[in-house]
């Protein structure tokens, strides 16, 4: 019962952060600042959704499911280096072609 | 706990259709690849609620481990392609 | 920024030890999930072809996160072109002895005469060296188109 | 050394993969871990083998305080997200500082870390200067000599 309630609020509130970023990439004025929201909100939210069903998953107590959470976790792991490298990629080739990037000084009267 | 499960996953739908109209408008390039990225990001999540949905995460945990990993591949793939090819030019994709 | 200016010139992500060492991290888990994949393709989603793919795909990010000569120097073009004749040569060779030794094409419990082991237990070890077969093939095949698409042909630089 | 530890590091994760304790598939785990270890050993690990352990383990403890460290600046985005005047609020701007790690593993995590913090990319590492992409002038200030910074260093550099 605890197990579900834990999983409950880690999926949620993983799921309030995968809203935050969709918004993010929406609102934001250019591509850097969307990066920020897009790579981070989602790696972060992704992580606790995951971790959130890893917990659930533990709830018939047998090797199997533990297996397939750790499982879960490796998922999450994999999240967890490859979004910043992704963030990174994209980043650093935004800066080389030469996109321009939205600045205060420029952008307001 | 099954309504709940499937609550969140239409929720994910929805947030991926929202995610989907940076793919489609632009402006540049590379926010449509990261809007690629972050529809991707959340169909991992998404296959394992569905696993949970069909009782069966043993199976779906393999496909999302695959989606994450191609996912991953495609992201730096097309960020390198896109440097190499400079003579693409940014802005008139969008503009048709 | 007059070194990345220098760098954009050359349009070289590969430089980043940022990808480099996080890419290094992550190839041999890939490389085993992929070997995971076809090995137990008869119990769980996948099998040859798709543990092919995971299997290619590693050593594409090789290609990817360093250059094509990297990934060439952890897998040559020797190998390459062994592993996808062995795959195809495997994957036929099953199935032709299977019509060598009296059953269909493909038909692994004919291969009960051969090595006594009973009829549904070679169906499912049939499958497992199909699968290995078509693993191999898969793989190569892929790394060679990307190797090939990637430098037109040259293997070079690379993409 | 390189491989055998190698080979014990992916038949860890195979036995977890598989999820099946038979001879057969043990065995074909067995042959595809000597595999693995035979063409990627040079992959995964590299360097001395004494910092193979202390850089697992100093991961393993900087890992919490990296999470809270992510949970709490992701509410920092999430406010400005939801702030009705956003623009007002940003000001980013490419910041670059040096770092005084000296590894390059742990330039490299502390690189990842920057960008997994929102409101800041990492975009490039050149020698030992970070080139930082930071949404909000607050978040430029605070990034050289920051607590992360020491927490890496203690993690993975500690005792040098």
């Amino acid at each position: 019962m605890i197990l579900n309630i834990v999983s409950i609020v880690l999926i949620a509130l993983g799921l309030f952060f995968f809203a935050v970023g969709t918004l993010g990439i929406l609102r934001f004025p250019d591509f850097y600042t969307r990066v920020q929201a897009a790579g981070k909100c989602d790696s972060l939210a992704a992580v606790l959704v995951l971790i959130g069903i890893a917990v659930y998953n533990l709830g018939d107590l047998s090797l199997a499911a533990v297996l397939v959470s750790i499982k879960i976790l490796f998922i999450a792991a994999f999240v967890f280096i490859s979004s910043p490298t992704a963030t990174h990629a994209i980043t650093d080739a935004a800066l080389l072609i030469g996109v321009k990037p939205w600045t205060k000084e420029k952008n307001t009267p | 706990m099954e309504r709940f499960f499937l609550a969140v996953g239409i929720a994910l739908m929805l947030l991926m259709f929202l995610s989907l109209y940076r793919v489609l408008a632009g402006p540049t390039i590379l926010d449509r690849m990261l809007g690629g990225n972050v529809i991707g990001t959340k169909t991992t999540a998404l296959l394992l609620l569905i696993g949970l949905l069909y009782d069966n995460v043993g199976m779906f945990v393999d496909i999302a481990i695959a989606y994450a990993m191609l996912n991953f591949i495609a992201t730096l793939g097309s960020a390198k392609y896109f440097l190499h090819r400079k003579s693409i030019h940014l802005e008139d994709i969008s503009k048709g | 920024m007059k070194r990345r200016l220098e760098r954009a010139g050359g349009q070289q992500l590969g430089d980043s030890s940022i990808i480099k060492t996080s890419v290094r991290l992550l190839v041999p888990f890939v490389q085993l999930f992929g070997l995971y994949v076809i090995v137990h393709g008869h119990y769980s989603p996948g099998g040859g072809f798709q543990g092919g793919v995971a299997l290619g795909a590693s050593f594409i990010l090789l290609a990817l996160a360093y250059d094509l000569k990297t990934s060439i120097r952890h897998f040559s073009e020797g190998a390459n072109a062994l592993l996808a004749n062995t795959g195809a040569l495997i994957y036929t060779g099953v199935a032709a002895l299977c019509a060598v030794m009296g059953g269909l094409f493909l038909d692994y419990s004919a291969l009960d005469k051969l090595i006594p082991l009973g009829p549904i237990e070679w169906r499912s070890f049939g499958i497992f060296l199909v699968e290995v077969g078509v693993g191999l093939a898969v793989m190569s095949i892929m790394v060679s188109l990307f190797w090939d698409i990637s430098s037109g042909g040259e293997m070079d630089e690379g993409l | 050394m390189a491989k055998v530890v190698t080979f014990f590091v992916m038949f860890a994760f195979w036995v977890v993969m598989s999820g099946m304790f038979d001879a057969f598939h043990l065995s074909l785990g067995v042959v595809s871990c000597l595999l693995i270890a035979h063409f990627s050993h040079s992959l995964l690990l590299y360097g001395d083998p004494k910092s193979w352990g202390r850089g697992f383990f100093g991961i393993l403890f900087y890992l919490p305080w990296l999470f809270w460290e992510i949970l709490i600046s992701n509410l920092q985005v999430t406010y400005i997200v939801l702030h009705p005047r956003m623009l007002d609020l940003i000001d980013p701007q490419l910041v670059r500082f040096k770092t005084s790690l000296k590894r390059p593993l742990s330039k490299v995590t502390l690189a990842q870390s920057i960008t997994l913090t929102p409101g800041t990319v990492t975009v490039d590492i050149e020698e030992d200067e970070l080139l930082v992409y930071a949404l909000t002038a607050s978040g430029a200030e605070s990034l050289p000599g920051s607590a992360m910074e020491r927490r890496i260093a203690a993690a993975l550099e500690g005792g040098k």
